[in-house]
């Protein structure tokens, strides 16, 4: 048997983690971004570099706002977000396209194609024509480091930012990567030049021509990049991202147009591989943003009537099409799958989110969710939260449910620490200022937990794990003029219940502030677990109303019902079973000397 | 002495002298003389130590005025309750006191009772059973047999003979 | 009749308890009553009962009505600061219909006043010591055969009337022995037991008399018991017209039985210029007082209720008719004073003997007051 | 040689993502082009977590195709039969002979999916040229942790796959917690030993369909205060405050007879009584 | 526990409801009693109750037993009389804290040191109900009262070390949010042999509720069981983050049977204990 050594100079990456190699590679000096699944790891990745000022922002305009200012003092930046983080940073994106950059500057913006962990799929490749924008798209994780790389010297020569599309499949795709050496860039330095930094209506009015031109330039550039490969001629495909390798996969020989950059769209460079096949075919996930372009530009090519627009592809799905497209092998018939049981996520044992919302059930409300691990309280058995569109529109849309009068219930929001600080301050100044009937419910675990436990600006830490000043919520939530507030722990099942109570009867906007750390993160919380005394267990299944998943089933009936018990090695501790149990059948698991 | 049929008893002395047993040895004793009686004491402090009382009332007929008023017979054991309680007595009372008393009235009869009890007995308690003796030598009104049959049946067995001669002791000091 | 023989007062108002049916004792010790709890402590276990020393006077009749309720015969005793203890639960048994005997042994006061001496100073505090409008029923016996007799008679009382029945004497009295020859056996009586099925029982309808029949607990009817203004069910109510309803019948029941409760001792009447009021040790000296008159040629008589409560207000009115004076002797400044004044109600002259001093009254006191206040009455 | 398909299945919280890493490091330490695949987010909370590995000579997709992992390891029984599609015909399936029932699949009366399936190789046998059903979590538990279950399946997967021990022992102690390497290697290992067990040895959770009785909650509300208290208390949220505070059942046919309503009852005023038989709740099949 | 309709068999039907305010837990206390006299099977016609004054003393008057609802907290003293004189019945008492501790304590404490076989239940809701509001002996140092407008200041009883130093031979404390400890608990106590106490942690939304604005019933009875020790105490070790400070909680307390001995057992009559 011999011993396989490991090459120093390749790893296995994740495509976020690609990402974020390739821009310590292309030297980048300053990186923001706001946590959202599937991005978040890649500036965490690059937060393992020194070389780097990596920095969790309030949100993803706010990171935006940090890369283009340090692309202006002539550092290369980098900002990172999921495609509807682009939405909050849109404002300051937009414009960014027309001051251009000093440094290097790349937007990475991760889509959800199939919405994993997301509340739409809306396609990035879209704001790229809106923002006049090259977008570059990679289909690995070794092509997600270098199309990084690239994005950085195609931002500084064409003078604009650069977005990176990637998708769940590259960000949580792990493949090998040859790795190099970071390239020191030096800092230019600010040149101040208001006509091309201060966008007055004068000057931005010249400047729109100027992007224009830009663009021309870039569409050439990217045709340029492009690479044609295949040998079967009957249909040809154009395609980027990772539709290009499940092309690959079911049929390795066709012709292939690989876009490197989809925007600016290489028109030119199409028609010219048009004219080496028999039938142009574009395989793209989401919406039809190249095959119209090609329809547009007078090329006849087929797409979205043998791919799905919705969700993400699949080598199936891409079979499927091709199969239709009679240059593939349908898919061998399938048994269908053997019924199983429905396994929706849950919150985590311990989870300080599932007795708020426990007990807003309990009151009974009409309940604007938000963005965050608690939007699973929508899902039984909490089942309390009847809104959930974006991060922070939660209190915003209470303050507009409060004024429509037509709840019948108290109108609460619910939101997170992170969520509050990223979006919902500005909702919550506008409640009180125009003294919306309301309640607004902070869960405040002293993390961003939905994507895996970052820091904000409330934790008092660092992405670098430096101490930092922490927001005070309940001070700013003074601040900005709230006079019922309320501060509990919600691992006090009855202090929370009244807390919230009472903010609910009170005429105004009132905020209750549940204050837990997260069990997972930034420590991992693990106490004394609890038992089930099964002599005691009544079976009322009360407790399986936290949806603590460490609370299963026994084979042990009671007048027709069955007993609990609790999975010891899940349990944290957390005791509010115990607190909810009516016959006391739960207590802590006693410890023998 | 007149008595009207009635004959008011006072024992005074002090505290475990035996003046209570005495007097319920009395009214007993008129009890089975075929008399009516009846017995009362000083309750509280008094009773434990200090100058102490302890009254019987005789009568033929039935006893009207339960307490002793002025007494026609005053057995005195200290000096103390002398002057407390054995003053008030009738003007022709029989009056018997021990040789603590420092200055009785003329006529008394002084007597060492509570040295003579202490030597027969060993301690103060019998003095009461002395002054007994004394009384019932001094004034023939009570059965001396029934006297004895009372003494014996009151006192425990084991003092019985001790206080028998105490109580013949106390009858010999009269001449 | 037994043969008779030197008994102390405390020990006959237990001899009498237990000849009456006494089961149950709860007690405080407290001077000079303490001979009771003793002599119950020793004997009730004898025969069956039980004794009880509890942790104080509040207690003591608290267990004692519970007793009660069970089905016993019990009774309390005390002296004067135990008895203002007590009056809590006076009134409770007043209330709630608890046949009870409660002894007050009357000391020196008021407070801790002076333990070891007699005194008459409880009487209107018996009468009216614990609050709100009630009846009472007090017997004040004068004598260690009286003791005996009223004891007894109390019991007899209670049960027929359900009511705390209260024995008053003093000090004197309780430790006084005397010459008594204690009946063979004593007239006895016991409640009266519901005739109902207890499906239509109800525990707070009164028979003709005003007393309503009255199971133990564990007879098989269910019933509550409370010291809240309460309806025949016996359940708490707060019309007015049940409350007043429930007032006067408790009055009533009381009055209704009035001939067996109201009893009265007169001597020489018959010629009296003047009579002597007096009751417990002092109707005592005023017999000696009256006989010592009498041997003067003075027409001198006494009229010695036994029952203090109810007032008997004919029977005194009746007795003093025709005298030219009433003489009040009592060891207080003058309690029982005021309803001889209310019921002679200026038709003859009141002199008073009074004695606050922890002192009994004397007989000779009693003559002197004759003597003073009436000219003539001694020749 | 085309591109080796492996489809791990487990439940989040179980070290699918760790076992699939492992996977990919050995291929990657056995000189093969690698990719993997897998969903973070809200699948990881609970919920059904999977991991695609794909290596071999070249490798386009990451992604499995259906129908084509020549090895299904699922770390729980009902993942096993999610996860079927992928299994190319023939393939190896290895399960561990754990269930993991869904706290949503616990109630008695509200699931609000489809019932625990019941455990029966036969339902998968005739698909799959092998079917190891290994009790992994019991031989884990028997050497010490029961952590190491994830361990003992992969040593399973090992004995379909064409990876030699030393790039396995490597990737496993290159990615498990320090300290418990040795611990997970010997797991591996009781993996490449574990004889398939017959379902029947596990023992049964009682997942039968039980015979549901329906019930009628009455209220008197002549002794009903309307505190509160019983709608707190009650697990099926049968009963309710109305906007008057008043006491209303909202739920009558939610209701599972616990009489905690009645328990807690200050007022004497619920009464819980067993209504008309034979209403089947969603047990199990 | 046994059925409403069971339970019901208990109660003077045509006297309910009962004057208890909402949410006044007393009445969770008193079903689960109900429910632990019908598990013992208990003669209900050999059953007394007694209480003294206060609003747990006032449920009494609805238990279809035979009951006295005595004087202010001179309840142990009418059932000591009761049981001493007709000792085959089964007798309880039910009081307040205020009634018990205050005006009463020392009754407790004797019945307890005399080991009289009696099953006294102290209602234990931190303030007098009855009348008001005002501070009982067992406020809580902080808590407000109608007599303690600025908080208590006095230290509160622990009713349950009390009656153990009293010398009573069954001991528990148990909560009126746990309705199925509370009946098993009371089976125990009616069961032993011997004074048995149980105290009972209840609510008074009324008062102490709102003096203190802990909530009304729900929330107050949720409160009850966060202060036993089995949680509280894993609740305030529990770890934190440094940047959220950990949550204030208040101390909690032992739930369960506390203490248990023979003793013999005090009859006042002759022959004397059993």
């Amino acid at each position: 048997m011999t011993t396989l050594s490991i090459r120093a100079d390749r790893a296995l990456l994740s495509g976020n983690e690609a990402i974020a190699r390739g821009a310590w590679e292309a030297g980048v000096h300053v990186a923001a971004a706001y946590p959202g699944t599937p991005s978040t790891e890649t500036l965490q990745a690059l937060a393992r570099y020194d070389e780097v000022d990596s920095r969790w922002a309030t949100n993803e305009k706010v990171a935006v706002d940090v890369a283009l200012g340090a692309s202006l003092g002539g550092a290369r930046a980098f900002a990172a977000m999921k495609h509807v983080g682009l939405n909050v940073a849109a404002d300051t994106f937009m414009t960014a396209s027309y001051v251009g950059v000093g440094g290097g500057l790349v937007i990475m913006v991760a889509d959800d194609p199939g919405m994993h962990s997301s509340q739409n799929e809306q396609d990035t490749r879209l704001y790229a024509r809106l923002g006049l924008v090259p977008l570059l798209e990679p289909s690995d994780s070794a092509e997600a480091k270098d199309h990084t790389k690239l994005a950085f010297d195609v931002s500084e020569e064409f003078d604009t930012p650069v977005l990176l599309r990637s998708t769940t499949r590259i960000s949580h795709n792990r493949g090998i990567v040859p790795l190099e050496e970071r390239r020191e860039v030096p800092v230019r330095g600010f040149r101040r030049d208001p006509a091309k930094y201060v966008m007055l209506p004068a000057y931005a009015r010249g400047r729109h021509p100027v992007i224009l031109e830009r663009l021309e330039r870039l569409a050439e550039y990217a045709g340029e990049l492009a690479v044609e490969e295949g040998t079967d001629t009957r249909v040809g495909i154009v395609t980027a991202g990772v539709p290009y390798q499940y092309v690959k996969e079911v049929a390795p020989d066709l012709r292939i147009l690989k876009l490197g950059m989809s925007y600016p769209i290489p028109i030119e460079r199409i028609r010219r591989f048009a004219e080496t096949v028999d039938r142009l075919v574009v395989v793209e996930e989401l919406e039809p943003f190249l095959e119209e372009a090609l329809l547009a530009a007078g090329l006849e090519a087929d797409g979205k009537a043998f791919f799905p627009r919705t969700g993400e592809l699949s080598p199936d799905l891409v079979r499927d099409g091709l199969a239709a497209l009679g240059v593939a092998d349908p898919r061998p018939p399938i048994p269908d799958a053997p019924t199983t049981v429905t396994r929706p996520p849950l919150m985590c044992p311990g989870c300080p989110h599932m007795v708020p919302y426990w007990s807003i059930k309990r009151l009974g409300a009409t309940v604007t969710g938000d963005i965050g691990c608690y939007t699973l309280a929508a899902l039984e058995p909490l089942a309390t939260m009847d809104t959930c569109i974006s991060m922070g529109a939660s209190i915003g849309m209470a303050s507009g449910m409060a004024a429509s009068g037509g709840s019948d219930e108290p109108v609460v929001a619910t939101i997170g620490d992170s969520t509050f600080l990223h979006g919902g301050v500005p909702a919550l100044m506008e409640a009180v200022y125009n003294d919306a009937d309301m309640t607004v419910v902070i869960l405040d675990n002293g993390t961003t937990a939905m994507t895996g436990g970052q820091e904000h600006p409330g934790t008092g830490t660092t992405l670098a794990g430096e101490k930092a000043r922490a927001v005070d919520i309940p001070a700013l939530c003074t601040a900005v003029g709230v006079e019922d507030l309320h501060v509990v722990d919600p691992y006090d099942v009855s202090a929370t219940l009244r807390a919230i109570e009472q903010a609910m009867a009170y005429r105004g906007t009132s905020v209750v502030i549940t204050h837990r750390p997260c069990v997972e993160a930034p420590l991992r919380v693990k106490d004394r677990p609890f038992e089930v005394i099964p002599d005691n267990c009544t079976a009322c299944q009360l407790c399986m109303n936290l949806g603590c998943p460490a609370i299963v089933w026994t084979d042990e009936v009671f007048e027709g019902r069955r007993k609990v018990t609790i999975d010891a090695a899940m349990c944290t501790g957390c005791t509010l079973c115990a607190q909810l149990c009516p016959p006391r059948a739960i207590v802590p698991v006693e410890v023998h000397p | 002495m007149t008595t009207n049929g009635r004959l008011d008893v006072r024992f005074a002395g002090a505290g475990g002298q035996g003046i209570v047993m005495a007097g319920e040895v009395l009214a007993a004793a008129a009890l089975r003389m075929g008399r009516s009686a009846a017995h009362s004491k000083a309750y509280g402090p008094a009773s434990r130590g200090g100058a102490s009382r302890s009254d019987v009332v005789v009568s033929d007929g039935a006893v009207g005025f339960p307490l002793v008023r002025r007494p026609n017979i005053v057995v005195a054991l200290t000096d103390e309750a002398y002057r407390k309680y054995g003053h008030d007595h009738a003007d022709d009372a029989v009056v018997i006191v021990d040789v603590d008393v420092a200055a009785p009235r003329n006529g008394a009869l002084v007597a060492p009772i509570v040295e003579t009890a202490r030597r027969i007995v060993g301690t103060d308690v019998a003095s009461g059973v002395v002054g007994l003796g004394v009384l019932s030598r001094s004034l023939d009104v009570f059965d001396v047999d029934i006297l004895r049959g009372t003494i014996a049946e009151r006192v425990p067995a084991a003092l019985e003979d001790a206080n028998l001669e105490a109580f013949a002791a106390g009858r010999e000091m009269v001449g | 009749m037994n043969e008779p023989r030197l008994i102390r007062g405390n020990e006959a108002c237990a001899l009498a308890a237990i000849a009456a049916g006494c089961r149950f004792y709860g007690g405080y010790p407290i001077t000079p009553s303490s001979e009771i709890a003793e002599h119950m402590a020793r004997e009730l276990p004898e025969v069956g009962g039980v004794f009880v020393q509890m942790e104080d006077e509040i207690s003591s009749l608290g267990a004692v009505i519970g007793a009660a309720f069970a089905g016993a015969k019990a009774m309390t005793a005390t002296s004067g600061p135990g008895f203002s203890l007590m009056q809590e639960h006076i009134g409770y048994a007043v209330m709630a219909e608890a046949p009870c005997v409660i002894v007050d042994v009357m000391r020196g006061g008021p407070s801790t006043g002076r333990p070891t001496s007699p005194s008459q100073g409880d009487v209107m505090q018996a009468r009216w010591g614990t609050h709100g409008d009630h009846p009472a029923i007090v017997f004040a016996p004068a004598s260690v055969a009286e003791i005996f007799e009223l004891t007894v008679k109390a019991f007899v009382v209670a049960e027929r009337t359900r009511m705390p029945v209260i024995v008053l004497y003093d000090e004197v009295l309780g430790h006084t022995a005397e010459t008594v020859a204690l009946p063979e056996e004593v007239t006895v009586a016991d409640r009266r037991k519901p005739e109902v099925e207890p499906e239509a029982f109800l525990p707070m309808l009164p028979a003709n008399d005003g007393v309503p029949p009255l199971p133990a607990f564990g007879d098989g009817y269910r019933f509550h018991v409370t010291g809240l203004v309460h309806d025949e069910r016996g359940f708490p109510s707060d019309d007015p017209a049940v409350a007043g309803a429930l007032l006067r019948r408790l009055h009533a029941k009381v009055e209704n039985h009035r001939s067996e409760i109201v009893d009265v001792a007169t001597s020489h009447l018959d010629d009296a210029d003047v009579v002597i009021f007096a009751y417990g040790i002092v109707a005592r000296a005023a017999e000696e007082a009256v006989a010592m008159a009498r041997r003067q040629g003075g027409r001198v008589g006494l009229v010695r209720p036994r029952t203090l409560w109810p007032f008997p207000d004919a029977e005194i009115a009746e007795a003093v008719r025709g005298a030219r004076l009433v003489v009040v002797c009592e060891m207080n400044l003058g309690q029982m004073l005021l309803e001889v004044e209310r019921v002679v109600a200026g038709s003859v002259p009141i002199a008073a003997v009074l004695r606050g001093d922890g002192e009994p009254i004397d007989p000779d006191e009693i003559l002197a007051a004759l003597d003073r206040d009436m000219e003539g009455a001694l020749p | 040689m085309s591109a080796r398909g492996v489809v791990l299945a487990g439940v989040g919280g179980q070290g699918v993502v760790l076992a699939s890493a492992v996977l990919a490091e050995a291929a990657l330490r056995s000189d093969f082009e690698v990719k993997q695949s897998e969903v973070h987010g809200m699948a990881q909370r609970g919920g059904a977590v999977v991991s695609h590995i794909r290596y071999g000579e070249t490798v386009a997709s990451p992604v499995v195709p259906l129908a084509s992992a020549d090895v299904l390891a699922a770390f729980e029984w009902a993942e096993a039969l999610r996860w079927m599609p992928y299994l190319a015909p023939r393939g190896a399936l290895v399960v561990d002979a754990r269930r993991i029932v869904p706290p949503g699949a616990c109630k008695d009366h509200r699931t609000w999916g489809v019932p625990y399936p019941a455990m029966d190789t036969a339902t998968v046998a005739h698909r799959v040229a092998d079917v190891l059903l290994i009790d992994a979590s019991g031989i884990a538990a028997s050497l010490g942790n029961p952590k190491t279950a994830n361990s003992v399946v992969m040593g399973a997967v090992s004995r379909f796959l064409d990876i030699d021990d030393v790039a396995w022992e490597k990737a496993i102690t290159r990615f498990v917690p320090p300290g418990t390497e040795e611990l997970n290697i010997a797991a591996f290992h009781a993996g490449q030993e574990a004889g398939s067990v017959r379902p029947e040895a596990i023992p049964d959770l009682g997942l039968d369909p039980i015979q549901q009785r329906s019930y009628r909650i009455e209220v008197d509300h002549s002794w009903c205060k309307d505190c509160g208290i019983c709608p707190t208390v009650c697990p099926e949220f049968c009963l309710a405050m109305d906007h008057a505070h008043r006491l209303v059942v909202v739920d009558e046919a939610a209701c599972i007879g616990c009489r905690l309503c009645e328990a807690l009852c200050p007022d004497f005023a619920i009464r819980i009584s067993v209504g008309d038989p034979a209403v089947v709740s969603g047990g199990a099949p | 526990m046994t059925t409403t309709a069971q339970v019901r068999e208990h109660l003077r039907g045509w006297a309910m409801p009962h004057v208890l305010c909402p949410g006044c837990a007393h009445g969770i206390v008193g079903r689960a009693f109900l429910s632990a006299v019908d598990d013992v099977g208990i003669d209900p016609d050999q059953m007394a109750v007694v209480a003294g004054i206060g609003c747990s003393s006032r449920l009494v008057g609805y238990l279809d037993f035979c009951t006295l609802h005595a004087t202010h907290g001179r309840a142990p003293s009418f059932a000591a009389g009761i049981k001493l004189a007709r000792p085959e019945l089964t007798v309880a008492v039910f009081s307040g804290d205020g009634d018990g501790l205050a005006i009463g304590g020392n009754h407790l404490i004797h019945a307890a040191r005399r080991n009289i076989d009696l099953t006294v239940v102290l209602f234990n809701n931190e303030i007098y109900g009855m009348t008001g509001g005002q501070a009982a002996p067992t406020t809580s140092v902080g808590a407000i009262a109608s007599t303690a407008p600025r908080g208590s200041v006095e230290s509160p009883f622990d009713a349950c070390k009390l009656m153990i130093g009293a010398g009573a031979t069954f001991v528990a404390r148990a909560a009126a949010s746990e309705p199925y400890t509370l009946a098993r608990i009371f089976a125990d106590a009616l069961d032993h042999e011997g004074l048995s106490f149980v105290e009972v942690l209840s609510d008074c939304p009324t008062y102490f509720g709102r003096y203190n604005k802990l909530g009304s019933g729900p929330e107050m009875l949720a409160a009850i069981t966060r202060s036993d020790n089995r949680i509280a105490i894993p609740l305030a070790g529990k770890r934190s983050i440094p940047t959220i400070d950990p949550p204030d909680l208040p101390p909690g307390v032992e739930l369960g049977t506390l203490h248990r001995e023979h003793r013999p057992v005090f009859t006042g009559r002759a022959g004397g204990a059993t």
